[in-house]
């Protein structure tokens, strides 16, 4: 995948080496990041240029590393439920319902039925801010700067639900282990279902914006083609994989949670280029919007947690257990020894393993492409890096 | 600052299976859980049992391979073979080929650094067709090279980077096997037991952000 | 290419579409801005912001029984309890109190392992110091609850 | 010198026809100050109606509104550090800009913003204006080679690339409208009978040739004005480096592009000539299609009484400003540190109140309406800059060309040959009739 790169020190060294003359401008190698606009935190990016045209790239990761994993290892299964968070910060509800289920599924205990609707309703408000994040970023890249703002203001009435639900709004450490730490506010349905009729015409509007404009459409058409085989051989996950034509979404094949309770489906693209991502991810919202007025009118009644030990322990045993997180398939392998302490837990990002077809996408496009498939991968570099 | 070093330098938990039967957890509570299942299991001290996996696929891989299958088992519903190094790759190319496992989710391992063999690799694969879960799972000593799938799924690229990265355990055959997360010139691999939770490769930082250390 | 397609492509139906979304959100109704010192937005009751340590209303006691249940529950361990045994009541006290806010990520465990209710999550969410010391706050700090900067302009 | 001043005041003549060299200075410097005035607005106004447009509310804090935002921002830039990169070719560094900001500003010589009030009324002005104005690409590559730097290098190039294929789609345009000045012919398809128009080159000529035939170019022959002028509203935005063509300073994927380098007040040339440049050809758009300084319906709705009414729009663009400002002023928060902002907010309403009563006595109305009217169509112009800017997303750099090369040009090439076949109808048919009569 690498091959047109050996070290990042070669680069240089070719690039301002003093042999070749003057104006010699075989290749160029330009390096976007980790202070760049549109690379959406720190990723660095080596691109190889003839002209503007892309030879390779290599991804230069790791300046957010915070040793997630490491940290993991040193704090009771409890304590670490926050830090989850701050992997997809955007998606922070996502990430905390993997961890809790995943140390569930150890314990072989289960969440109560009023707790995993609240747990659905949340996940998918956050697949929708996800989303929508996406969305106003990846335009902006593409150079619309007003869908941002529009996304931003509706995305703002998820987190007040969020803020209102459990006190916080990006890092909302929403659920524990066993179930909900929160019972649902008063008048919580109401704002769900208020946001749910709010959001619908938005996204209306926001296709009116892009999906027909033209220039949108040529940005985005066949740019970043990546096939079935393709996409499942590089190991994509998520809306990049289902644009690509593969009908799998981990809520469907596996279902966790309650999600067999709901009636969706899963939008799925042809192409699987970039207008296809995007199509799939505006449709993924309404179906999500489906999921929430379900969920909101079924929600049952009863205790949100489930009967947890005060100190948890799991009995010495392996677990791999994924959800399909807004961003692809997010696993987390927790190995316990029997302690409080997880002995290892190995979190499987999707935007990490998403990252990797950068190279295989944007080779032989335009540097105004690159941009665009970075923002069309939707990474956070929190997850990347961990 | 101070108090960091408090719930940080806790000692190294041991393997589970060096562990002595550990107390019960203080209940596994759920009532459907197998908590009566206490007192004298042999290694593992309460929760449920990996019970052994039979199917065909196994019987199969067991005919093919005899004793590299060592064990085969279903815990909590997840299926895992842990098989010997030297036919891993062989295995896992089976896995592609033969059984539609055509889809590598996770490469990643785990230290026990007690053990003989202190590292164990993990590979996570996937089947849409079966809509099946699988690990396969090898033992490896430490500086034992682990052969690179990189041919089979390219996905492995940047897991087995990282993995070389947190752990320090070489894929052959991988085409450009370097540090990924951490910088190029990092000393210590950071999730091997032995690294402290704030230790840091200071010349590093000394030399490269011009500071002391980095705590 | 049909003609419905080819005359919509041709006068640009696509762009005027746009076109009059943009131009629909020029009213000033439709800001969204909040100008922040002068309105302040609404927190929810559940806000997660400022630790804050509980008083007994009436007496003006802390609530605090010195039981170190938060310090065990912080992820970060940035709660420090002091105690001592009162010789005449011979109940443990509370002497010292530190919580180091600079690292404090909020996550609110802490207010869920006290078991009096003393300590607290407020809703002060103006958090901003002039040194790191700054951020670490004693006892008399977290009793007195959050002081609120008004700006005058 | 009252006299003097009323005496050329009175007169027909621009200050270069005349050659009365006190009065091009006083007009170059009122064109200086007012181009410099206009870009103040436009920052402002940019970020008001960007914002707004983006559901948000702009710059609020300096002064009322942020009125006074400019001129802190113009002061921020001035007083900044100025940052030369240390490999960068120093020379070619300082001149860029320069250049760049002094092209933009010798367009406007040649803008008629009414009957007399231009510096100069050169017989070639539109080519004088279209050549001076393509020089401004020279300080942008300049820039960015100079840098010495990935991002601008890349962005000097796409803009030279940009600006040279539009510079052509744009001249074919300016061609046609240039043929519609020959014919005599009065109304929208009226071409005129032994070609006799004028046919000049002259700004103040087109808008007389406009005025002559009761139509602005824009209607002329429908829909082939309409097309040429569609033509040089697109290039003209690719020419101006405006979204959605502005790839030379793509910031999501340049970072700044040709100008990354630049800071303070360097920077503060590329971004005035930039603003210039668009007053400047938004100039060249109205003068060529849009009838110029005429008022709208000058064949229509005539007589004196019409004339007396059209002028006083400007007295109550002016009072209707004013009245905004006031309403804005009573809705302002009732807040303590908000006074200061409240009466600077009433203040300026009644300067523009006054000014707008300004405008109603006689003399100086009629002088000014002109300007007015120039004005106010330059300033929709501007207003769908910013419109543009606000929803649409950015071209990649094959498709600009794309469109510059295979639609742009095309087009300009069949509305051009339309456009002259049709003016040269009469003669057509006499010689087809020559042909059959001999045959």
């Amino acid at each position: 995948m690498t091959d047109v790169t050996k070290s990042t020190t070669s680069f240089y060294e070719e690039d301002t080496g003093k042999t070749g003359t003057f104006l010699d401008a075989n290749e160029l190698i330009l390096n976007m990041g980790p202070q760049h606009p549109s690379t959406h935190g720190v990723l660095r990016v080596i691109l190889k240029l003839d002209g503007e045209k892309v030879l390779g790239t290599e991804c230069i990761i790791g300046y957010l590393h915070r040793g997630v994993e490491k940290i993991a290892e040193n704090r009771t299964y409890t304590m670490f439920n926050p830090y989850v968070d701050r992997m997809d910060y955007v998606a922070a509800v996502s990430n905390g319902l993997g961890y809790c289920e995943a140390v569930e599924k150890l314990l072989n205990i289960e969440a109560p039925p009023r707790a995993n609707y609240i747990r659905v309703i949340l996940t998918e408000l956050n697949r929708i801010a996800s989303h929508q994040l996406w969305l106003g970023t990846h335009a902006l890249d593409i150079g619309a700067i007003t869908p941002l703002f529009y996304t931003f203001r509706d995305r703002e009435e998820i987190l007040k639900i969020y803020e209102k639900f459990c006190g916080a709004r990006l890092t909302t450490h929403a659920f524990r282990i066993g179930g909900c730490s929160y019972e649902t506010y008063d008048g919580f349905e109401d704002n769900v279902k208020k946001f749910v009729k709010f959001v619908t015409p938005k996204i209306d509007e926001y296709e009116e914006l892009l999906t027909t404009n033209r220039i949108w459409v040529e940005r985005t058409k066949g740019v970043g083609i990546l096939s079935g085989p393709d996409a499942i051989a590089l190991g994509v996950t998520g809306p990049v994989l289902r644009a690509a034509g593969v009908k799998w979404d981990l809520r469907k094949a596996q279902p966790y949670a309650c999600y067999k309770e709901f009636d969706f489906e899963i939008p799925i693209g042809e192409n699987g280029d970039t207008y296809d991502r995007y199509l799939v991810r505006i449709a993924e919202m309404r179906q999500s919007l489906r999921i929430i007025s379900q969920a909101v009118e079924k929600i049952p009644d009863g205790p949100i947690m489930a009967k947890v030990p005060k100190v948890i322990k799991p009995p010495v045993g392996e677990i791999y257990h994924s959800i399909e997180a807004p961003k692809g398939e997010l696993g987390y392998f927790i190995v316990s020894d029997g302690s409080t302490q997880p002995y290892r837990v190995r979190v499987r990002p999707p935007s990490f393993v998403n990252l990797q077809a950068l190279d295989k996408m944007v080779r032989g496009m335009l540097v105004a492409d690159v941009v665009a498939v970075i923002g069309t991968l939707d990474i956070v570099l929190g997850e990347v890096d961990r | 600052m101070p108090d960091d070093a408090k719930g940080n330098d806790q000692p190294v938990s041991p393997a589970p299976s060096a562990k002595p039967a550990a107390e019960k957890p203080a209940a596994p509570s759920a009532p459907g859980a197998p908590a009566a299942a206490k007192p004298p299991m042999p290694a593992k001290p309460a929760g449920p049992v990996p019970e052994p996996w039979d199917a065909e696929m196994v019987r199969a891989l067991k005919q093919r391979y005899g004793s590299g299958i060592k064990e085969a088992s279903v815990y909590l519903g997840q299926k895992y073979v842990v098989v010997d190094s030297s036919i891993v790759l062989d295995i896992l190319r089976g896995m592609r080929d033969d059984h539609q496992f055509d889809y590598c989710v996770d490469v990643t391992a785990v230290h026990y650094p007690k053990r003989e063999q202190p590292f164990d690799l993990i590979w996570i694969l996937y089947s849409f067709h079966k809509n099946e879960r699988i690990r396969v799972k090898t033992l490896l000593a430490d500086g034992q090279p682990a052969p690179s799938v990189f041919e089979l799924w390219p996905t492995t690229d940047w897991l087995e980077r990282e993995c070389f990265d947190m752990f320090g355990i070489k894929f052959e055959g991988h085409p450009d096997l370097k540090r990924i997360l951490l910088p190029d010139e990092w000393k210590g691999h950071p999730l091997r037991k032995e690294y402290g939770i704030i230790q840091q490769d200071n010349e590093w930082v000394n030399i490269n952000l011009g500071i002391e250390s980095g705590q | 290419m049909g003609v419905a397609p080819l005359l919509r492509k041709v006068f640009m139906v696509d762009l005027l579409k746009g076109l009059s979304v943009t131009f629909r959100y020029q009213h000033p109704s439709q800001v969204c801005t909040e100008q922040y010192p002068l309105e302040r937005p609404q927190i929810a009751e559940r806000y997660r912001g400022l630790p804050r340590l509980n008083v007994n209303p009436e007496t003006g006691e802390t609530l605090c029984i010195a039981c170190n249940l938060c310090a065990s529950a912080c992820p970060e361990h940035l709660i420090v309890v002091e105690s001592e045994r009162n010789p005449v009541t011979k109940r443990k006290e509370m002497k010292r109190f530190t919580l180091d806010v600079s690292r404090c990520m909020f996550c609110g465990l802490c207010e869920e392992a006290c078991s009096t209710d003393c300590l607290e999550l407020s809703q002060d969410y103006e958090l901003a110091q002039y040194s790191r010391d700054g951020l670490i706050f004693d006892r008399a700090r977290l009793e007195s609850g959050p002081e609120n900067t008004v700006y005058s302009r | 010198m009252l006299e003097y001043i009323t005496n050329y005041l009175n007169s027909n003549l621009t200050p270069g026809q005349a050659g009365n060299i006190f009065w091009a200075v006083v007009y170059i410097l009122l064109i200086f100050a007012g181009v410099s005035a206009a870009v103040i607005l436009m920052n402002w106004g940019e970020r008001k109606a960007l914002a707004h447009m983006q559901v948000r509310l702009g710059p609020m804090r300096v002064g009322p509104h942020g009125l006074l935002q400019p001129f802190a921002d113009a002061l921020k830039l001035l007083l900044k550090e100025d940052i030369a990169p240390s490999e960068a070719d120093k020379m070619v560094f300082w001149v860029a800009p320069l250049i760049v900001v002094v092209t933009a500003f010798t367009t406007f010589i040649v803008v008629p913003f009414g009957q007399t009030h231009a510096v100069t009324d050169m017989n070639i002005g539109i080519l004088f204006m279209l050549g001076v104005s393509s020089l401004g690409v020279l300080g942008i590559v300049t820039a960015g080679w100079a840098s010495n730097s990935h991002f601008p290098l890349m962005g000097g190039l796409r803009s030279s690339a940009q600006m040279v294929s539009y510079e052509i789609a744009m001249g074919l345009a300016v061609i046609s409208a240039v043929l519609m000045t020959s014919f005599s012919g009065v109304g929208p398809f009226g071409v005129g009978g032994e070609g006799t128009g004028s046919g000049t080159l002259s700004m103040i000529g087109i808008v007389q040739a406009q005025q002559a035939q009761h139509v602005w170019f824009v209607f002329k022959l429908f829909p082939l004005g309409l097309i040429a002028f569609g033509i040089f509203a697109i290039a003209m935005v690719a020419e101006t480096n405006r979204a959605p063509f502005d790839l030379p300073e793509a910031e999501s994927e340049l970072v700044a592009g040709f100008h990354t380098e630049y800071s303070g007040f360097r920077w503060s040339l590329f971004f005035l000539a930039e603003y210039a440049a668009m007053v400047a050809v938004s100039s060249i758009a109205v003068t060529l299609w849009l009838g110029g300084w005429l008022r709208p319906f000058t064949y229509w709705l005539s007589g004196s009484g019409w004339d007396t009414a059209f002028s006083l729009f400007p007295g109550l663009t002016f009072l209707v400003l004013a009245g905004f400002t006031f309403f804005n002023t009573v809705r302002m928060p009732k807040h303590p540190a908000l006074k200061i902002q409240t009466v600077g907010l009433g203040v300026f309403g009644a300067i523009l109140g006054v000014v707008g009563l300004l405008l109603f006595v006689p003399g100086v109305r009629e002088r000014i309406q002109d300007i007015y009217w120039f004005s106010i169509k330059v300033a929709v112009f501007m207003y769908l800059y910013i419109w543009y800017r606000g929803t649409f997303p950015r071209y990649r750099f094959d498709q600009l060309m794309k469109l510059g090369w295979k639609v742009l040009l095309p087009v300009g090439f069949g509305v051009l040959i339309a456009t002259g076949l049709i003016g040269l109808s009469d003669q057509l048919l006499e010689w087809v009739k020559g042909v059959m009569h001999w045959a």
